[in-house]
C-alpha cells in the first residue's frame, strides 16, 4: 500500500498494464511528452517509449478511430479524453462503432478500448470543463460505463476497464484528482491521510459490477458516483440520518443485488448526480428500484441533480448539487 | 475564382450542377489522358511531391485500344489477367442474381458494384494474404479473391440461420475475419478512418501487414476522411486510402459537394503520395495497388489514391437513379465498362473469345444459382428460418450482463 | 382539410413555412433535386429555388455547423439527417453548440434551427438505421425533442419547431410514414381513412409542450411516443383495460399537467418506447411520476422497451415493443 | 517517402519531435523568404492554382530590415499604421495586466494573445465593419478595432454582475454582437465550420459582409477543419479561414500532430485561393486579408490562409510551457515578436520613436489599470458579487420552460 492521489493511482493503474501487457497503448492529446494537462501519464512516455505513449493530434474522433482499429487488430488502447465535455467529436465512433462491433460482426471482431475522460464540475470550467456526461453512454448497448470516486477505487477499477474486452467509458471527476471535495469551495482538503488514499502498489482491480457500500445505515440509501459520493457522505452526517451511502463505481452494468438489497432494506432513496435531471442516469436508477422495490418503498425516491441548464462558471456552487440540498432530500424521505 | 463545375444561375451562393438531369443528353468530355502520359516513380524512393503530376492525371494503363501501354504496365501474365476477368464476371452474375431474389423478398435490400467490379478485385488481387481489406459496401469482390465460399456470403445476405453474423446486420453488410476482411458498418467513412487504426497495429506489432480502406466520393464529406488523412500524414502507417469516385452518392453529383478539381491530390499537402487511377482499369488498379504495397514493404508508409469510376446502377435496390439522372448516363461515360475493358483486352490479346467469355457466363450463372438453392436451404428473410431470437442478446458484451440476460428471460425465445 | 399520410403533411408544413418565411432555407442529403430518400422535400426545390432547398454534402456534423452559423446569422435552418442514427457525427454541434447558444451568448445570439430526422425500427433498417435516440437529446438542456406519430400532428408539430427560436430535434417515426402500425408486418395499411390523416391546408400548428389524449380510460395510463402510439392502440384494445394514451408529442419539454393528472386518475401507467430501456427517456417519465404521483400508484409503473442491444436486421420483431408484451405489462398493472 | 520531420526514433510508426525540448536549444533555421518573391494576383480575377506559390510561400511586406517591399505592400497611411501599432501594444498590457490579476483570484482563468497579437487586430482592420468575427480565444483584439469598451471586456472575464454573458462562460470567451464579434466557445474548432454558415446566410440575404474566422494548427486536425473548406469549396460563400499556425497546441508541435509540409496548402485541392502569410507581419496581414476581402467584393467567395506564427507565452494562465520546450523558445523564433517589428517599422519611416513608444505605453497601462478599478466596482471572481444565481435558469430557451421553473423554485434564489 502506498498513499497515492486520484492522479498518481490511475498512473499507477496504467503504468501497470503498460508493463505487463505489450499490447497496450496509450494516447491522447498532451499524453506524450507532457504526461497530460491533468498529469495522469505523466512519466509514462519516457518510462514505455514513444509508440506506447505518445500525442494525439487534436482530433478526439480520429483518435477514436484509431483506438477502434488498433482494438479490432489485437491492441489495447488506452485513450484520453482531454475533458469529457470534448467527448462528442467521438461520440459517432464510440456508439456507433465501438459499442457495437461485436454484435455486428457475429463476434469476429471486438474493441477493447478505454476512453478516460475527466468530468465533472468543480473547477470554475463554466459550460465546456464540467459536464457529466455518463448517462449518454449509459443509454448505448454495449459500452460498459464506470465512474471514479477515489484513489484507491480510480486504480482498481482503471486496471479492470484496461483488461476488460469490451470498449469502456472511464470518467475521472476531476474535482477529486488532488482531494475528496465535500461541498464547501473553501475546504481543500488533499487525499493525504484519506484511507481511500492507499492504494495497493502493482496490479489491483476492482469488477466492473460492483457498487462500493461506503456507510451504512438504516433508514435512507442514497446512491452517487464520482464527486458526489463525498459530498453525498458530509450531507449524510449533516442531515443527522442513518443512511447507508452506495458508490455506484460501475454503471453499466451496474450493482443490482446492492442497490435492490439496500432500497428493500431502508425503503427511502436518494440518488445524487452533477449532471442534469432530465434524462440523467438517476432517472433510470429511480425508475429501476421502483420496478424492484416498490412494495418496499415509504416516501418517493427523491433525485438530486444538476439543473436543466448548461452548467455555468461563476454561479458553479449554485449548480452542483450540495449538502444542504443533499441534506433536505434524505430529511423529506424520513418525514413520511 | 471563376467556377467551372456547371452551377445553378440566379443563388446567391454556389450550387453545383450534375452532368445531367433526366431529361437531358449527358455530355461528357473525351478523356485527354493516355497510358503513356505519367512515369511510374520508384515507389522506394518517391515523395509525396514527386506525385503532383499523378495526382492531377490519371494513371491507366488499357488504352482506348484496348491495349496496355506506359509505365505503369504491370506486364501481368494471361493467368492472372483471365483471374481477375473471372472474379468480375462472377461478381456481376452474383449481383444480378441477389437483387432478383431482393425483389422476391428473399433479401431485405441489395447493393450492387454494377461497372465498378474491377476496384476491390485488382486491388485485393494486388496485395498479399495478410494484408487487411477494411471496404465499404461496394467492395465485396475482396472475398472472390480471398477465397470465401458464395454459400457463406449469401448466408449473410438473406439472413439465414447460417449468416455468421446472426441476421444482425443488412445485406451485403459482410464480415470475415478469416479473410482479413472487416466488418462493413453502415455510416459511411467511419472505416477510413478507422483503417488507419489497424495499420498502425501492424506497425506496432512490427508486421509486414498493410491495410487497404475506400470511401466513396460522397462520405469523404464526412470528418472522417480528413482523420484519416491527417493521421496516417502524422504516423505514416502501412495504409492505403482510396476514396473511390464514382460521382453519385446516392441522387448527389459530387459537383454539388465539392467545389475541388479532384479528390486524388487532396493527400499532397499532407506529404502523401497520391495517384489518381482509373478505375475501370484493371492493369491500371492492380499496378497502382502493387506500387502502394512496394512503398509500405520499404516502410515508407501511406499512399492516398482517387479512383476515377462511375456508379453504373442504382445506389441499392431502395433507389431508381432515372429520377435524378439520365437513365441512360452510363452509357455516355468515357470510362466505359470495366470488365468489357478488360474482356477486349484479353481478346486483343489472343488470350480469349467471345465465346470463351458467353460459356463462362453460363457457368457462372450455374454456380451462383447452384450456390443460391444451397444457401436457402438454411432459411432466407421470406420464409425463414432466422437466427434464433436469443442472438439479439449475446455478444453485446463478451459475457451476458445481468440486465441483458433478465431481458433476454422476458422475451422468453 | 386534405388527406395525406406523413410525408405529404411534413412536407406540406415545410412548404408552408418556405412559402410564408424568407429566412427558412431547407437542406440535407438527397434533399434537393430528389426531394430526400423518403420524398418529404419532394418538389420544394422546384417550387422555391436552389438557394432555399439545396442538397449538402455527406457530413452531418458540416451542415449541422452551416445550420448553427446560418441560425445565428438570421435565417432559419431546416435540415435533415438521412436515418436518426447518422446524427451522431453531428452530435458535438447540437449539443455542445447549438443547445447551448444562446445561454453562453447572454442571449446574444439564438439558434432556431430544426432537425428533421426518420426514426426508429420497423423497416428491416439492422443496427444503423433503426435506432431511435430521443435520450441522447432530451438530457441536453436547450434542446426542444418532438416525436410525431401521425400526419396531422407531423404538420401541426413540424410548424412549431420551425417557428420556434430554439433548437427543436425532431424525430419522424419512419415506420408511419405511409401507414400507421399496429405491431404486426404482415398488416400494412396505409393512411387512407385514418382520422390523423385528416390535415388542415396551410399554416397549422400544436404547440411544443402538449400531449395528445388518444383514448381515454380509468384504469391505466399508456404514455408513448413516434410509432409505439399505434402498438399501444392495437395493446389496449386487446388487453380490454380501459386506458388513457398519451401521445406525448414533445418531449422537452413533456405535458406535466397531462401526464400527472392521468397517472393520479388511474394510479398504474405503463410507458412504452422503441429505443432500449436503460437511461431511455421511459426512465425519465418513471422517475418523475413516482416523485410526483407516487401517493397514486397503485402498481409499479411498468417499462415496455426495445431491450439493451442493438437493434437487429431478421429479428427485428422479437425487438420492438410487441403488442403482445405491451398488454401485458398492461395486465399486470392491474393485478394489484 | 523520407519524411523531413524530426522524428523519434526506434518506433515502429512515425512520431514527430518538436524544434526543441527543454534541455535542448531551438535551431530554427532562417527564413529563406523575402518581401519581394511573391506577386499579388488580381483578386478579382485570380483563380485557386493561381496561388500555388503563395501557398508555399510567405506572403511578407515588413523585410528582415523592417521596410516594407514588394507587391503585397498596402502602403498605408501614417495613421493607420501607428493605430494597428496603438491596439497592438494595448492588447499586449491589456493582457499582461489580466494575467496578473488571474494570479490574485480576480479571474479563474487566462488566455493572451502574446507574440499574435497582430493577427485579430491587422485583419480586423482591413475588413469592413459590416463584415463578421467568428474568433477563438486568441483574437480578443478584433474587439479593440470595433470599440468595444475595455471595460465591459473586463467586466465579461471577472464575471462580474456587468458581464455580458452573466458569468455563464469562462474567461476569454467574449461574445459582443453590436461589434459583429460572435461568441467564442471552448471546443475548438467548432467556429470554423459555423463561420461558413454566416457566411452563406449573408450571401443568402444579398448582403455585402464577409466572415472572417480563425482555427489553430492543434484544432486543424478536428472535422470542423473539413467540413469548412469543403463547405465552402462548395458553395462558396463570402469567408476567410484562416488556419493560426503558431505552432504549438498546449503541448502538442505541429511536427506530432501532421505530417504536411504546411496548412495554406491544403486549400487548394479544393478548388480555394491559398496564402501563407507572415503572420507576426502587420502590413502583410492587412494586406493579404484586403485581397481577400476584394474577392467577397468581387463576387468570388472563400480564400484560405494559413497565418504562419509562433505562441510566444503560455497555452493559457494553466499551463507551463517550461515543462515541454526551451523557456525561451520565442527568442529563437526568426519571425520576431509583432509589435517590435511594426514599431521598428515606423521608427525607420520616421513616424515614432523608442520614447513615444514607452509613452504610450505608460499611457496604456494606465488606461488598463483604470479600467479594471471601474470594473471591479461591479464585482470580481474572488469577491463577488456575481449575477445572481437565477442566471443558471434564463435564456436557455426563450422562455422558461415549466421544468426549469420548477427547479428555479426549488433552488430558491
Ligand atoms: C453517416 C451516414 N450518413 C448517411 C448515410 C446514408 N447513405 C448511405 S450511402 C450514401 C451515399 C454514399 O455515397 P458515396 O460515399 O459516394 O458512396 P457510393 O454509394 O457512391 O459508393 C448515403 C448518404 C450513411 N449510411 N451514413
Ligand atoms: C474539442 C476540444 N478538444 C480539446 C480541447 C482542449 N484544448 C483547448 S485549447 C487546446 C489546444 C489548441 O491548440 P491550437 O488549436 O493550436 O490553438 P492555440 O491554443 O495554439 O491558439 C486544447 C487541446 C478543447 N478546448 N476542445
Ligand atoms: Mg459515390
Ligand atoms: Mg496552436
Amino acid at each position: 500500500m502506498t498513499e497515492m492521489n486520484m492522479i498518481q493511482a490511475l498512473n499507477s493503474a496504467i503504468d501497470d498494464r503498460l508493463s505487463n501487457d505489450e499490447n497496450v497503448v496509450v494516447f491522447g492529446e498532451d499524453v506524450g511528452f507532457f504526461g497530460g494537462v491533468f498529469r495522469v501519464t505523466d512519466g509514462l512516455q519516457k518510462k514505455h517509449g514513444a509508440h506506447r505513449v505518445f500525442d494525439a493530434p487534436l482530433a478526439e474522433g480520429g483518435f477514436a478511430a484509431m483506438a477502434f482499429g488498433m482494438g479490432i487488430n489485437g491492441l489495447r488502447p488506452v485513450m484520453e479524453i482531454q475533458f469529457a465535455d470534448y467527448i462528442f467529436p467521438a461520440y459517432d465512433q464510440i456508439v456507433n462503432e465501438m459499442a457495437k462491433v461485436r454484435h455486428r460482426s457475429g463476434g469476429e471482431f471486438t474493441c477493447p478500448v478505454t476512453v478516460r475522460t475527466p468530468a465533472g464540475g468543480g473547477i470554475r470550467g463554466g459550460h465546456h470543463h464540467s459536464q457529466s456526461p455518463e448517462a449518454q453512454f449509459t443509454h448505448t448497448p454495449g459500452l460498459k460505463v464506470v465512474y471514479c470516486s477515489t484513489p484507491r477505487n480510480a486504480k482498481g477499477l482503471l486496471t479492470s476497464a484496461v483488461e476488460c474486452n469490451d470498449p469502456v467509458i472511464f470518467f475521472e471527476p476531476k474535482r477529486c484528482y488532488r482531494g475528496p471535495f465535500y461541498g464547501d469551495p473553501h475546504n481543500v482538503p488533499t487525499w493525504k491521510g484519506h484511507p481511500d488514499a492507499e492504494v495497493p502498489e502493482g496490479h489491483y482491480s476492482i469488477p466492473l459490477e460492483e457498487a462500493n457500500l461506503v456507510m451504512e445505515g438504516n433508514d435512507c440509501t442514497v446512491i452517487a458516483w464520482g464527486t458526489m459520493v463525498h459530498v453525498c457522505k458530509q450531507a449524510i452526517e449533516d442531515s443527522g440520518v442513518s443512511c447507508d451511502l452506495l458508490d455506484l463505481q460501475t454503471l453499466v452494468p451496474w450493482d443490482r443485488d446492492a442497490v435492490v438489497n439496500s432500497a428493500k432494506k431502508t425503503g427511502r432513496v436518494v440518488v445524487v448526480h452533477e449532471a442534469p435531471k432530465t434524462s440523467g442516469f438517476g432517472g433510470e436508477m429511480v425508475a429501476s428500484i421502483q420496478e424492484r422495490c416498490f412494495y418496499h418503498l415509504e416516501a418517493p425516491i427523491e433525485r438530486v441533480t444538476g439543473w436543466d441548464t448548461p452548467f455555468p462558471h461563476t454561479t458553479e456552487w449554485d449548480y452542483m448539487p450540495s449538502p444542504v440540498r443533499i441534506t433536505e432530500a434524505i430529511r423529506r424521505t424520513q418525514e413520511v | 475564382m471563376v467556377d467551372e463545375r456547371e452551377l445553378e444561375t440566379a443563388s446567391p451562393f454556389s450550387v453545383g450542377k450534375p452532368p445531367a438531369r433526366p431529361d437531358q443528353e449527358p455530355g461528357f468530355a473525351a478523356w485527354p489522358w493516355s497510358p503513356t502520359d505519367l512515369t511510374r516513380p520508384d515507389p522506394t524512393t518517391c515523395k509525396s511531391e514527386d506525385t503532383d503530376a499523378h495526382a492531377h492525371g490519371l494513371v491507366r494503363v488499357l488504352g482506348d485500344d484496348d491495349l496496355a501501354d506506359g509505365e505503369w504496365n504491370p506486364s501481368l501474365d494471361d493467368e492472372t489477367l483471365l483471374e481477375g476477368l473471372g472474379w468480375m464476371l462472377r461478381l456481376r452474375i452474383f449481383d444480378e442474381r441477389m437483387m432478383k431474389m431482393q425483389r422476391t423478398g428473399k433479401l431485405s435490400f441489395y447493393m450492387r458494384s454494377f461497372g465498378e467490379e474491377c476496384i476491390a478485385i485488382a486491388q485485393t488481387m494486388a496485395l498479399e494474404t495478410q494484408d487487411w481489406i477494411f471496404p465499404t459496401y461496394r467492395q465485396p469482390g475482396a472475398q472472390f479473391v480471398r477465397g470465401r465460399s458464395m454459400i457463406s456470403m449469401i448466408n449473410h445476405c438473406i439472413g439465414n440461420i447460417e449468416d455468421n453474423v446472426k441476421g444482425r446486420q443488412m445485406p451485403v453488410h459482410y464480415t470475415w475475419k478469416e479473410g482479413r476482411f472487416i466488418s462493413v458498418s453502415s455510416p459511411v467513412g467511419t472505416q477510413f478512418s478507422q483503417a488507419v487504426g489497424v495499420a498502425m497495429a501492424s506497425a506496432y506489432k512490427g508486421l509486414d501487414e498493410a491495410t487497404i480502406t475506400w470511401i466513396g466520393d460522397g462520405a469523404s464529406a464526412e470528418g472522417d476522411y480528413h482523420y484519416a488523412i491527417n493521421f496516417a500524414s502524422t504516423f505514416k502507417p502501412p495504409v492505403i486510402l482510396c476514396v473511390v469516385n464514382n460521382q453519385w452518392a446516392i441522387s448527389t453529383h459530387a459537383n454539388l459537394a465539392t467545389g475541388g478539381r479532384n479528390f486524388a491530390a487532396r493527400g499532397l499537402p499532407y506529404g502523401i503520395p497520391c495517384l489518381r487511377v482509373d478505375g475501370n482499369d484493371f492493369l491500371a488498379l492492380y499496378s497502382a495497388t502493387k506500387w502502394a504495397r512496394e512503398r509500405i514493404s520499404a516502410g515508407l508508409g501511406p499512399t492516398h489514391m482517387e479512383i476515377y469510376t462511375y456508379r453504373a446502377g442504382a445506389h441499392s435496390s431502395s433507389d431508381d437513379p432515372s429520377v435524378y439522372r439520365h437513365a441512360e448516363e452510363f452509357k455516355f461515360w468515357p470510362g466505359g465498362d470495366p470488365i468489357e475493358r478488360l474482356k477486349n483486352h484479353c481478346i486483343k490479346k489472343g488470350i480469349w473469345s467471345e465465346d470463351k467469355h458467353e460459356k463462362l457466363a453460363e457457368l457462372l450463372d450455374e454456380e451462383v444459382m447452384a450456390a443460391y438453392k444451397e444457401a436457402v436451404k438454411f432459411g432466407d428473410l421470406a420464409n425463414g428460418p432466422y437466427p434464433p431470437a436469443s442472438t439479439i442478446f449475446t455478444e453485446v458484451y463478451e459475457e451476458v450482463p445481468w440486465h441483458i440476460q433478465e431481458q433476454r428471460e422476458e422475451l422468453g425465445k
